[in-house]
Order: structure tokens, then C-alpha cells, then sequence
């Protein structure tokens, strides 16, 4: 059964990945990034990651992309320009990627080690008990720190966005 | 934590929280700052009252590791080197700020906080004990003064912070090269560990390595003293830059170089230090005499100063690789002269500036008329700079010149020159400004001929008219603010001058301590060189 | 990989870790793709989100792998990050936007000289 | 016990409370200050320091405070009086009491009234910390010291550009001679240990030849800048731009003396150093007849003084060079006296004209200011050398002992000393007698400016047979041989002054046409003397402009900017064309930026793929 889930959400995973890059629109490719976002929630479910999957729906599918298409929306973005003057993004950047594919392939396809391999329910160590217990013990100074992070992210955002008032 | 980590953080403290102060509040900000830089500069005149002045080494040591793997230690101390530097550092700053007081305008919150930025930078440069830590400072300290110029400099200013950014940094990227050489051998960044390693012989470098090491730190300092050819950055970087960025980069940052060249290329590398030691102080000879005959050609007040610091600088390094006693105390008791007199020449410039909104030797004249205190606190500072024994740089040059007469007597008689060229371009320019009539004004028919000369001509002179009369238009004399930022520096200038016995005991015993080690270097008895041992061979 | 061997997998019923590593990686190559190629400067930030993704999904298959939950923390903090990101990211195209009035990135060029 | 250190310090309060508030004070006050405290200082050196001390082989010695240590350099700030040093500073004080006196009338309708006082007392401060050093150090303080006020002083009237002119050239030229006095002392140090005159003095006996005369004719650098020989003596005349009794106190009485004080001082190592010796005996003679012939062609009154100042330096050189050291000294102290009285006449004439200082704008005013002339005339005796009074007696000393050294420099000397009667006579006829040329009616000097002349007037006469010199100092100074002739070189040296002024009393009172007669008939030659040999120009155009474009066009306009600068930009350039393609990646487009981005990580991907991966 596993197999099956996996390749399903793979195949919506890297179907709508591929969307999102070829929509000209932006709300297009925002929707079709939240179906990314969904599908990479299952899997991860699959791989026992259960506090990451519903974290993954709440707060990327939900809150990161809903600020998303609301920019998109306050912006009133329309279809891409297809204007452009980076001719080195296109002549450099497609034979790039292409080496990337290839390389990443290669690589993985010889350097890899030995993996094992996945099954629903082997790892039942991301459960929020325990990653909650890991994050306020070992973890516990860099989750402040990270508290701080986005406390000066909301400021700098307030600052950034605010109209200048004088 | 002691009373050197407190002079240490407090401008860091003060910086940080300089950053929360809203901008609106451009008074507080000003305070705010000076009170910090106060605060740091009370703090570090405990650290000269606690600091025992007859013993070698460092005191006040915070030593511990900041970083384990590289092993990175935060490791801060101050000996009598470094002493009398921090507090160069320490009480220049909130001169600095005072001077800055109403001439900057804008952006005042990131002016005022970096300049204690910069304090924070240079107090730490001064008292680092480790390679890495003094890196880090080294460049903390290239951060502000690169926005002090880009900012708040004068027309050219992108061009001059540019080329002063890089400068420095083609210099201390050699410099970073080596430092991490010396950690792979030493497998620590820890001064005082490298050093004795290297002297005991732990670490055998190669004559190749031991040279080349040496010249990347060499070069590194070299640029920033800055050495004859390397200095072109400095006129136009002192032109750019804000008043108190030509203070804080003639008085403390060029200071930087010299320091580095006692404390670290000296003692490491003592073996390549003599070897080289021959151009060096060709260089530093040519300096002297270059940057002075220059100096005497300059249209622009802040010009003729920058390379007269390029003179001055010279001597400075020709103390220190003198290798002598005298020599090497007088080089270091020049850097804070130097930082005293020229700092005080660039305050003075930049009230003259402020009130007449030009640096030409050209647009100014008669300035004694009409402001005669602000005239006879540059008089001082020009005869302090001058080399007029009773002033400060008196004692420095001398003892420089000395302990080069001794090492070789050509190095001197050639360095000597410096002075009396010295003599010529300031005196020069302060005819030109504070004598005469102001710009302008209409020279009497002058008769030069055949004893024409009129003991009593109508001198409406002096004084007597203060600034109240026709041509004190737009020259008030010394405000209170200015009186505070001169003051001070005028009674460092007659007190180093007069009692240099304050300042210069425990400086001579670091580089008691310092000579030494250089005669000690393990591989010393390697190489053949002319003996070293200062007056002591002659005079008994 | 022959088709024998993807036959014995599924009647395994258990998925190699390493395919889902390969899927990181596709993932990640579209996400580079999209943030190289498109001119629309939301559709690049949103490849970013789409790299970051690719990487979490990593994480957390090598957590599996080795029965871990700090691969978890490691994706849980880069989502923490990408939120921030992504506040700050959008208030600077809002500025951006209100500024110059485009969303073209190859527009924005004041980097230039 | 003598507290040496009350001395020089009198005169720095003074100098300090007029300094800082001067501006607010009466003038009474001003001058009581000013007065007050170079008085006390003089009545505390005769008073207290001069009879207390027992002067057979005693010598007052303090240690104030170490003033710079360093290894085994160690100067202290030390004050010495022997008799030499009492001699100076019975001069020194007691002429500055003098002169300043005279100076508040003098300066009494100038502006900067407190400020000139407050020079004046600085200076004096120096000159005495000059004479009562007992090391060297202490004494080139002195010797600094001077020369900055002598720099204040003669840009006393600062809106005068030839005035500030004259102060840069003084302080330039003498830093010139101080390099030489700089390093002098470094020798002296390197060879000695020590910078105190004891020590020094000690053990300069034994040390070789060739050291000592390096020290010594180094020390006559310094003290050909500061007493004004030849090369170096071109900033006195110059000097002249200051006010009246500045010239008479600082550039001829005191401050222009410190080097024949000094090569005195040092007479020790000048001994053990025959070669030297004879070069500065030779250039006190050059420079004496040198300055005596200007001397004789210049118009302004202040000029034939100067010109005359260093012709009679260039004597007591002279004296010193021949060994004649006390001689020397004693010529100084009579010097002090006559030229400061000359000088002052001179002030005094000035004022009379109305501040008129050309000659062919004075004559006949001894009807209008008897008082004057009449010490003038003093002065212009005893500088002729006029049997009896003070000049006479020390110049003879001076040229006996030359004919003891070398009998041409006698007869160089004689010549010189007929030159110096000719041309002050010259300029006390031409003021003094004929009729008055000049615009305006001359005036009689007040009673505070004549009072001071006519002090040093009777110094003048009768200085020479009050203070014998030479016997005060006979123990200081080795004896010089007597000469059987002495007598008769007396005779000859007296006639010649007496010629001297015999011929000036006939060119200048009997037939006013003969002396332009000469003029014309010397032509080129007269010329050239008149403009004082085009010193100036010639070192204008050999050394000034040279280095001043040198400086401008080669070293700042071609090789600060033009190679340096260039080389720097010109790595730059060089990089920028090089790297066009690097250029190029500084599109400012942001896309691109990514795809180098992403250039650079499948780079590392591969190498660390090819690496074997990351463990």
C-alpha cells in the first residue's frame, strides 16, 4: 500500500512543483504550490513525521500561502511579463539546471550509501510529544532564538510595509 | 569581568542601544552618546591608574574560549603598549562627538552610533590577545569608518571610502592568510600561545615561511600607517571624510599599523624583521621626506595635514625598526603624540571649516583678527606638531632620531630633515590662514622697497577689535563646545611634553620586554647582524 | 533500477528512502528552475518556498532513515524561517511594488553601477 | 637653597597672566607684570644667586624633575650656574629689565599691547632656561624656545605679510641650524652616555679626534642658524620687521648670541678639536667682513644695525675659533650693551621721524632730539672700538688673540673693524647731522625710553673696565699665549676704527657728493653690495623654488597621483578589462545574479561529488 501512497503524492508533489513554475499567473502558481504543500504533507506522514505534516498544513498551506495570494491579491498582479533582458538566465541557467539534473542523478545514483527503506508506522518518533519534548530541552535555546527571529521578522515587516507617514 | 572588558562593552552596550533611541530624538542621541564615550573614557582611566607601571606584560586579562573548534579564545589584556592606546582610543571618541555636535545633520542616530562603534573597534583591536579576535576587531573597526566617509564625506566621498575599503582590505586579506598559516602550525589562535611556540622553537618555521609570513603581516600594517608608496589613500580619505572621521583615522585607526608592527611583527618574526628591517626604513625615510615636501605643495588644509601624517608616521616606523630601546619608545610614545597633535589639527580645521565651508589654504587669511583664541590653540597644535621641545612630539622625535642615530647616524641625519621641512609647511600654511587679511579684503599698497618698513603703521590690530569688527563676519571665536573639544588636547600637548615620565615608564618596560624577545628569537644566532643592543654599547 | 526490482517493492510494500530523496531532489530542481527562469518576482519567492520544501523533505526521510527526531527540529525550524521569510520577503515586494511599481524582476535593477 | 628654577619662572607667570588675560587688563597692570617679573628675576640673580655663591671651583647644581627616560637615555630637567652662566644671565635679565621698560613706551599706541609683553616675557623665560641648563637637552629646549618667540615677535604685525615673511624665514633657516644642533647631541649621546655637561665634559678629553670635531662642527651648524653666520645668517636682517625693541633684545643683545654661548659652553670638546675650531674662525671672520660690506650700503637704519649684528657676531666666532673664548664672551657682553643701545636709539630715532626708518628721509636731528644723539653717539664709540670704551677693550681681546692664531686674520679683522667704525658712524652722520630731509617735525623721546639708553649708555663706555671678562672666566678657559706686540696691534686696530670714522665724518658731513660718486663709479659692484649679493635670490632660485615645485609638480602632481594613484587604478583597470566578463555578471539584474548563483553550487556539487560526498 505504501508504494502506492508514495507514488500518488509524488507524482501530485512534483505534477503541481512543475505547475507552479509554468503558470503565468501568480495565483495559479500560489494554488498550485498549496497543492505542493498538501501532497508533501502526506508523505511526510508516510515517513512518520506526524507534528511536521499537520505544522506543514497549518502553517504553510494555511498561513504562509494565504499571505501569499493575499499580496498577489493586494497587488493585483497580473500575468507575467514576458519581457525581460537577462539573457544570461536563460543562456546560462537552463544548461545549468540541466547539469544540475544530471549531477544530482549521477550522484545519487552512485555515492549514495546504502538506505533502508520506508514503511508506515516503523518510526514513531515525530509524534508532537516528542518532538515537543526535544524542542523545549535540547533544543530549547535555539527555539528561543528563533522566537526572537520572528519577532524582529514581524517588526521589520511592520517597518517595511507601513506607509511612510510624513 | 573586569574593568577592561567594562571599557570594552560599554561603547558595544552603548552602540546597541544607541539603535533603539528614536530618531526624532536628535539631542538625546547626542547625550546619549558623548555620556557613553565619557562613561568608557572614566572607565579607562581606571585601568591607567590600576595599571602597574614597572612591570612587563599584560594586566587585566579576561582570557577564555569563545570559539572551540578552531579553538578561538576571547582573550583581551593590556600592557604598556596597548595602555596608553586604549586610552588614545577612549578620550579621542568623545571628542570626536563633541566636534560633531551641530556639523552633522542628517542621519544623526547612525553618525553618533557609529562612532561608538568605532571606539568599541579600536578599543579592541588595542587589547586583543588573540590572532582571530584581533582580526575580527581589525575589521569591525574598517566597518563604521567606511560609512563615516561614504555618508558623511564631502563631494568625493564614495570614490575615497572605496579606495580606502580597499586598501585596507587588500591588506589585511594577506594578513588574514598568514594569521590562519600560523594556525595551522599552532593549532591555536592564542597569542601569547603562538608566540611561544614560535620562540621556543616548536614551531621551526622556514626562512622562506618566517619571511613571507612577515610581510603579510607587514604589508597588512603597512598600508594602514600608511608607509610610504601605500598612502595614497590617506589624503583622500581624510579630504572625504567628516571632521571626526579625519580625527578618529589620524589619531587612532593609523595608529592601528604601527601597533600591529610592535606587537606582532616584531616579536614573531624577529629573524625577518632585522632582515628586512634595511628597505624598511628606506621606506620610511623617503616617507618622512616625501610626505612632507608634498605637504608643503598643498592647496587643501586637510591634505597638507594627511600627508604630514604621512611624515609623521614615517618617523614612527623608523623608530620601531630601529631596534633600539630609545628608538622603540620613542616610536611608540610618537603614535600617541601624533594621535594628540594631529588629532587637535583636524579639530581645528574643522571649526575653520565649519565656519567658512572651505578647506582651501586659499579662502582664508586673517583668522587671528578675528578669532584670536581659536588662532593661538592652533598656534600650539602647530608647534606641537612642528616638534617644539616642550610640546609633545618633541620627545617622541627625539627619541626616535636618537635611537636611529644610534643603529645608523645616515638614518637620522636623513630623518632630520623631516624636521626642519616640518617647520616650513606648517608655519606656511598657518601664515596663509590666521595671518594676513581675510580673503577678500583689499591689501594696502604694501611699499617692500627701501626701508619702507613702518613701525607704526595704523595696526588696527588684534584682539582688541574681537570679532565684532569688519572682518569677523562669519569667524566667531572658540564657543564653550569648542573650547572642550581643544582644551583638552592643548593640555595633553604641554603636559606629554613636559612630563613624559607619566606615559613613558611603562611603555619602555613592554618594549624592554619586547627587545628581548627579538634578541632571544631562537634562530637569532642564525643570522648576522649588527649588533642591536642600543646606547648601551657606546655608553659605558 | 529494472522493473523486476519496482515489482518487488511494491509487493514489499515498503518504499526505499532513497526514492524519496530522489523526489527531494526533482522537487528541489523545479524550485531552482522556476526561481532562474521566471520574471515575476512573487512566482520567485515562491520557488524558494518550493526549494525549502524540497530540503524539509529530506530532513525528514533521513530522520526515518535513522530514527531520529532531530531531522523533525531541523524542517520544524526551517519552517519557522520560511514564515519569517516570507513576512519580511512580501513587505519588501509591497515596497518594492509601491516604489516602482512593477513586479518585473528584471526591472528592479538598481543594483546596477 | 638658590631656587635656579625661580629664575626662568618669574617670567613665565608673567608671560601667562598677560597671555590669558592680558586682553582684559589696564596697561598698568600689563606693564607691572611684565616689568615686574623680569626685574625680580634680575634681582634674584644679583640679589641672591650671584653673591651667595662662593665662585672658585663652585658650581650650583639642581635636578628638578626626569624629564624624558628611556633605556639609558635619561635627561633630566637640571639647572647649572657657573660663571659663564652668571655672566648671561646678568645680561640677559638685566638687559630685558632695560628693554622692556623702554618697550612700554615704545609700544604704547600699538594694538596687541599684552600680547607683545607676554612674548617678550615668554622669551625671556626661554633665554634664561637656555643659560641656566646644565645638560643639552635643556638647553636646545632654550634654544627652541627662543626661536619661537623670536618667530611671534617679528611676526608681531601679523597683517604685514613681509613681516610673517620674515618671522617663517627665521624659524625656517634656524631649524635648518637646529638640525645640526640635533644632531650634534646625537653624537654626543652615542659617544658619552649622557647629555649633562659634566659628564660630556669629562670625558670629552679622551675621546679620538675625528668624533669630536663631527660633534663640533654639527654644534656649529646649530649655532651658525642661531647667531646668524654665514650661510644661515640671511633670516636677520629679515628679522628686522619686528618692533624696535624686539630687534634690539632678541636679535642683537640675547637671543642671536646663544651660539657663541653655546660653542663656549661646549669649549671643552671645540679644544679637542683643532679642525673645527679653525673652520669656525673662519667663518666668524667670513661672515664679519661679509656683513661689514653690506652693512655700508644700506639706507635703512634697522638694516645697517642688523648687517652690523652679524659682522660682530662673525667677531666673537672669530674669538672663539682662535681659542679666545673668554675674549668671545666678553665681546658679547660688550655687544649686548652698544647694540642694544643702538638699537634702541634706533627705536628712538623712528619714533622721532614718525616711524620713518630710511636715513636719506632723516638728518639733523640732533637739534630736535639731543638726548638721543648724544647716546647714539655712545654707542656708535664703543662699537668703533673707540679707546676706553667697552667695545674697544673686547675687540682688542678678540683680535690680539687672532694674531696669536694667525696674524692675516688680524689684519682681515682690523680691516673689518674699520669697515663696522665707517658704517654706524656713517649712519649717525647722516641721521644726526645735515638737515633734516624727512616730512613732519621730529620729536624728543619721552623719559621712560631715554631713561634705559642712557643706562646702557654709560654700560657702553665703561662696561669693558667694569666687568674684565676674561679675568671673571680665567679658570673656566684655558690661557692663550700673550703677544709681545700688543701694544702696537692695539694702536693699529684703534687707528683703523678711528679711520673709520674719520672717513664717514668726511663723505657724510664734509662732501655729502663723494659717497654717490663711489656708488656710481663702482656700479655693478656697488649694486650687487646693496642688494647684500642677491644671498636671498640666489637661495630662492637654488633651493626655495626647486623643492616647492619639485614637490608640486613632480613628487604630488606625477608620482602621488600620477604613479602611484595610477599604478593603483591602473590594476584596477587593467582587472576591469580582464574581466569584462566579470563586468558583465554586475548587470544589477537579479536573474543573473541567480544564475551564478547556481553556477557556483553545481560547481561545489560536482567537486564534492567527485570528492566522494561530505561525511
Amino acid at each position: 500500500m505504501d508504494p502506492l501512497f508514495f507514488l500518488l503524492f509524488a507524482f501530485i508533489t512534483v505534477a503541481c512543483g512543475v505547475n507552479v513554475v509554468l503558470q503565468k499567473h501568480p495565483i495559479s502558481s500560489a494554488l498550485s504550490l498549496v497543492a505542493v504543500m498538501a501532497s508533501l504533507a502526506v508523505l511526510y506522514l508516510l515517513l512518520g513525521a506526524e507534528f511536521l505534516a499537520m505544522a506543514q498544513m497549518i502553517v504553510y498551506a494555511g498561513a504562509i500561502m494565504v499571505l501569499f495570494v493575499f499580496v498577489i491579491m493586494l497587488l493585483n498582479a497580473g500575468t507575467e511579463a514576458t519581457r525581460g533582458r537577462s539573457w544570461t538566465a536563460t543562456i546560462f541557467g537552463i544548461p545549468a539546471i540541466l547539469i544540475l539534473i544530471g549531477a544530482l542523478a549521477y550522484f545519487m545514483q552512485t555515492g549514495m550509501p546504502q538506505l533502508g527503506s520506508v514503511k508506515f508506522g516503523d518510526f514513531r518518533g515525530g509524534g508532537a510529544y516528542q518532538v515537543g519534548y526535544a524542542l523545549f530541552t535540547e533544543y530549547l535555546l535555539p527555539f528561543e532564538v528563533t522566537s526572537v527571529l520572528i519577532l524582529i521578522a514581524i517588526v521589520g515587516a511592520i517597518v517595511l510595509a507601513r506607509k511612510e507617514l510624513d | 569581568m573586569n574593568l577592561l572588558d567594562l571599557v570594552i562593552l560599554i561603547p558595544a552596550i552603548g552602540f546597541l542601544a544607541a539603535l533603539f533611541i528614536p530618531r526624532a530624538n536628535e539631542q538625546f542621541i547626542r547625550l546619549f552618546t558623548l555620556g557613553v564615550s565619557l562613561l568608557t573614557f572614566v572607565a579607562s582611566l581606571g585601568l591607567a591608574t590600576g595599571f602597574d607601571k614597572n612591570a612587563a606584560g599584560q594586566q587585566f586579562v579576561t582570557n577564555f574560549v569563545w570559539i572551540q573548534n578552531p579553538e578561538i579564545h576571547y582573550h583581551v589584556g593590556i600592557d604598556g603598549l596597548s595602555l596608553w592606546m586604549v586610552l588614545l582610543a577612549t578620550f579621542l571618541t568623545p571628542i570626536a562627538i563633541l566636534i560633531s555636535w551641530t556639523s552633522i545633520e542628517d542621519r544623526v542616530k547612525e553618525f553618533f552610533a557609529l562612532l561608538l562603534l568605532l571606539e568599541f573597534g579600536l578599543v579592541g583591536v588595542f587589547s586583543a590577545w588573540d590572532l582571530f579576535l584581533f582580526y575580527v576587531f581589525w575589521e569591525i573597526v574598517l566597518v563604521p569608518m567606511y560609512f563615516l566617509i561614504g555618508i558623511w564625506g564631502h563631494d568625493r566621498r564614495i570614490y575615497a571610502a572605496v579606495k580606502f575599503f580597499l586598501y585596507t582590505m587588500a591588506g589585511s586579506v594577506l594578513m588574514l592568510a598568514a594569521i590562519i598559516f600560523l594556525y595551522t602550525q599552532a593549532g591555536t589562535f592564542d597569542y601569547v600561545t603562538v608566540l611561544d611556540q614560535l620562540q621556543s622553537g616548536r614551531i621551526a618555521l622556514s626562512h622562506l615561511q618566517e619571511t613571507l609570513l612577515f610581510l603579510a603581516f607587514f604589508l597588512a600594517f603597512a598600508i594602514k600607517v600608511p608607509l610610504f608608496p601605500l598612502h595614497t589613500w590617506l589624503p583622500d580619505a581624510h579630504v572625504e571624510a567628516p571632521t571626526a572621521g579625519s580625527v578618529m583615522l589620524a589619531s587612532v585607526m593609523l595608529k592601528m599599523g604601527t601597533y600591529g608592527l610592535v606587537r606582532f611583527c616584531l616579536p614573531m618574526f624577529p629573524v625577518a624583521a632585522r632582515e628586512n628591517s634595511g628597505w624598511i626604513v628606506t621606506l620610511a625615510i623617503i616617507g618622512i621626506i616625501y610626505g612632507a615636501l608634498v605637504a608643503m605643495v598643498q592647496p587643501n588644509m586637510k591634505k597638507l595635514v594627511a600627508y604630514s601624517s604621512v611624515s609623521h608616521l614615517g618617523f614612527v616606523v623608523l623608530g620601531v625598526f630601529s631596534f633600539t630601546q630609545v628608538g622603540l619608545d620613542g616610536a611608540v610614545y610618537q603614535m600617541l603624540n601624533h594621535g594628540i597633535s594631529t588629532g587637535a589639527l583636524f579639530v581645528i580645521v574643522g571649526f575653520l571649516y565649519g565656519r567658512k565651508h572651505s578647506l582651501l589654504i586659499a579662502d582664508f587669511g586673517g583668522v587671528a583678527t578675528a578669532a584670536p583664541w581659536l588662532s593661538i590653540m592652533f598656534m600650539i597644535t602647530t608647534f606641537a606638531s612642528i616638534g617644539l621641545p616642550t610640546l609633545n612630539n618633541f620627545v617622541g622625535e627625539f627619541l626616535i632620531l636618537q635611537g636611529a642615530a644610534i643603529r645608523n647616524f645616515t638614518w637620522a641625519a636623513f630623518a632630520s630633515l623631516g624636521v626642519i621641512l616640518s617647520a616650513c609647511y606648517m608655519l606656511w600654511m598657518y601664515q596663509r590662514v590666521f595671518f594676513g587679511r581675510a580673503a577678500g579684503e583689499p591689501e594696502p599698497a604694501d611699499d617692500h622697497g627701501h626701508g619702507a618698513h613702518n613701525d607704526h603703521a595704523p595696526v588696527h590690530t588684534h584682539a582688541v577689535h574681537g570679532g565684532h569688527d569688519s572682518h569677523g563676519h562669519g569667524m566667531p571665536d572658540l564657543s564653550l563646545r569648542e573650547w572642550a573639544c581643544v582644551l583638552p588636547l592643548v593640555m595633553m600637548m604641554v603636559w606629554m611634553g613636559m612630563y613624559s615620565q607619566t606615559f613613558l615608564p611603562a611603555v619602555s618596560a613592554q618594549d624592554a620586554r619586547i627587545l628581548t624577545t627579538i634578541e632571544k628569537g631562537p634562530q637569532a644566532s642564525n643570522v648576522n647582524i649588527t649588533p642591536v643592543s642600543g646606547g648601551s654599547a657606546h655608553a659605558r | 533500477m529494472d522493473p523486476a526490482q519496482i515489482a518487488g517493492i511494491l509487493k514489499q510494500g515498503a518504499v526505499p528512502t532513497s526514492w524519496y530523496l530522489a523526489l527531494s531532489a526533482v522537487l528541489f530542481v523545479i524550485g531552482v528552475a522556476g526561481f532562474v527562469l521566471r520574471r515575476n518576482i512573487i512566482t520567485v519567492f515562491m520557488c524558494i518556498e518550493l526549494m525549502l520544501n524540497a530540503v524539509n523533505l529530506s530532513f525528514i526521510a533521513f530522520a526515518h532513515e535513522h530514527k531520529q527526531v532531530s531531522g523533525h527540529l531541523f524542517a520544524f525550524f526551517v519552517m519557522v524561517v520560511a514564515a519569517a521569510e516570507a513576512a519580511v520577503g512580501l513587505a519588501i515586494i509591497l515596497t518594492v511594488f509601491r516604489n516602482r511599481s512593477t513586479l518585473n524582476i528584471d526591472e528592479i535593477d538598481s543594483l546596477k553601477n | 637653597m638658590f631656587k635656579l628654577w625661580l629664575i626662568p619662572l618669574l617670567p613665565f607667570l608673567g608671560f601667562l597672566i598677560n597671555g590669558i588675560f592680558g586682553r582684559k587688563l589696564p596697561k598698568l597692570v600689563i606693564n607691572a607684570v611684565a616689568i615686574g617679573s623680569v626685574v625680580a628675576s634680575f634681582l634674584w640673580v644679583a640679589l641672591v644667586v650671584g653673591p651667595s655663591t662662593d665662585w672658585g671651583e663652585h658650581k650650583v647644581q639642581a635636578h628638578y624633575f626626569t624629564w624624558i627616560q628611556s633605556g639609558n637615555f635619561n635627561v633630566g630637567w637640571d639647572f647649572a650656574v657657573d660663571k659663564l652662566t652668571m655672566i648671561m644671565l646678568m645680561i640677559v635679565t638685566g638687559i630685558g629689565s632695560l628693554i622692556h621698560i623702554y618697550a612700554t613706551s615704545y609700544m604704547d599706541h600699538e594694538g596687541g599691547y599684552y600680547r607683545f609683553f607676554a612674548y617678550l616675557n615668554l622669551f625671556m623665560f626661554f633665554m634664561l632656561n637656555l643659560v641656566l641648563a646644565a645638560n643639552y637637552l635643556i638647553l636646545f629646549v632654550g634654544w627652541e624656545g627662543v626661536g619661537l618667540c623670536s618667530y611671534l615677535l617679528i611676526g608681531f604685525y601679523f597683517h604685514k605679510k613681509s613681516a610673517t615673511n620674515a618671522g617663517n624665514k627665521a624659524f625656517i633657516v634656524n631649524r635648518v641650524g637646529d638640525f645640526g644642533f640635533a644632531l650634534a647631541m646625537f653624537l654626543v649621546f652615542i659617544n658619552f652616555g649622557t647629555l649633562n655637561f659634566n659628564g660630556v665634559f669629562a670625558a670629552a678629553p679622551g675621546k679620538p679626534v675625528e668624533t669630536l670635531t663631527a660633534i663640533a662642527l654639527l654644534m656649529l651648524v646649530g649655532a651658525a642658524g642661531k647667531s646668524a653666520q654665514i650661510p644661515l645668517y640671511v633670516w636677520l636682517p629679515d628679522a628686522m620687521e619686528g618692533p624696535t625693541p624686539v630687534s634690539a633684545l632678541i636679535h642683537a643683545a640675547t637671543m642671536v648670541t646663544a651660539g657663541v654661548y653655546m660653542c663656549s659652553r661646549s669649549s671643552v670638546i671645540f679644544l679637542h678639536a683643532p679642525a673645527a675650531m679653525q673652520v669656525v674662525a673662519l667663518i666668524g671672520l667670513a661672515t664679519a667682513v661679509f656683513a661689514a660690506t653690506i652693512g655700508i650700503t644700506q639706507y635703512d637704519i634697522k638694516k645697517v644695525f642688523a648687517y652690523s649684528t652679524v659682522s660682530q657676531l662673525g667677531y666673537m666666532f672669530l674669538g672663539v675659533g682662535v681659542g679666545a673664548f673668554s675674549a668671545g664672551i666678553w665681546h658679547l657682553m660688550t655687544h649686548a650693551f652698544f647694540k642694544a643701545l643702538l638699537f634702541l636709539g634706533a627705536g628712538s630715532v623712528i619714533h622721532a621721524c614718525h616711524g620713518e626708518q630710511d636715513m636719506r628721509q632723516m638728518g639733523g636731528l640732533r637739534k630736535y632730539a639731543p638726548w638721543t644723539c648724544l647716546v647714539l653717539a655712545c654707542g656708535s664709540l664703543a662699537i668703533a672700538g673707540f679707546p676706553g670704551t667697552s667695545g674697544f677693550f673686547s675687540k682688542d681681546a678678540i683680535l690680539t688673540a687672532a694674531y696669536a692664531h694667525a696674524p692675516w686674520m688680524f689684519w682681515v679683522g682690523v680691516v673689518t673693524a674699520g669697515m663696522t667704525a665707517f658704517y654706524v658712524w656713517r649712519a649717525f652722520w647722516m641721521t644726526f647731522w645735515g638737515d633734516y630731509r624727512g616730512h613732519g617735525k621730529p620729536h624728543e623721546s619721552s623719559w621712560v625710553m631715554l631713561a634705559p639708553l642712557m643706562v646702557l649708555a654709560v654700560l657702553s663706555l665703561a662696561g669693558g673696565f667694569l666687568f674684565n671678562v676674561p679675568e671673571m672666566l680665567k679658570d673656566m678657559f684655558p690661557e692663550h699665549g700673550e703677544v709681545p706686540e700688543e701694544h702696537m696691534l692695539m694702536a693699529i686696530s684703534v687707528a683703523a676704527g678711528l679711520i673709520g670714522i674719520a672717513l664717514s665724518w668726511y663723505m657724510y658731513v664734509v662732501n655729502t657728493e663723494l659717497s654717490g660718486k663711489i656708488a656710481n663709479a663702482l656700479g655693478g659692484v656697488y649694486r650687487l653690495v646693496n642688494d647684500k649679493y642677491r644671498v636671498d635670490e640666489a637661495y630662492d632660485a637654488a633651493i626655495v623654488e626647486p623643492i616647492i615645485h619639485g614637490s608640486s609638480a613632480v613628487l604630488w602632481k606625477t608620482i602621488d597621483q600620477g604613479v602611484i594613484d595610477g599604478a593603483v587604478n591602473g590594476i584596477g583597470a587593467r582587472a576591469q578589462n580582464v574581466g569584462g566578463l566579470l563586468r558583465r555578471i554586475q548587470s544589477g539584474n537579479i536573474r543573473s545574479y541567480a544564475t551564478w548563483v547556481l553556477a557556483g553550487s553545481v560547481v561545489v556539487i560536482i567537486l564534492m561529488g567527485i570528492a566522494g560526498g561530505v561525511r
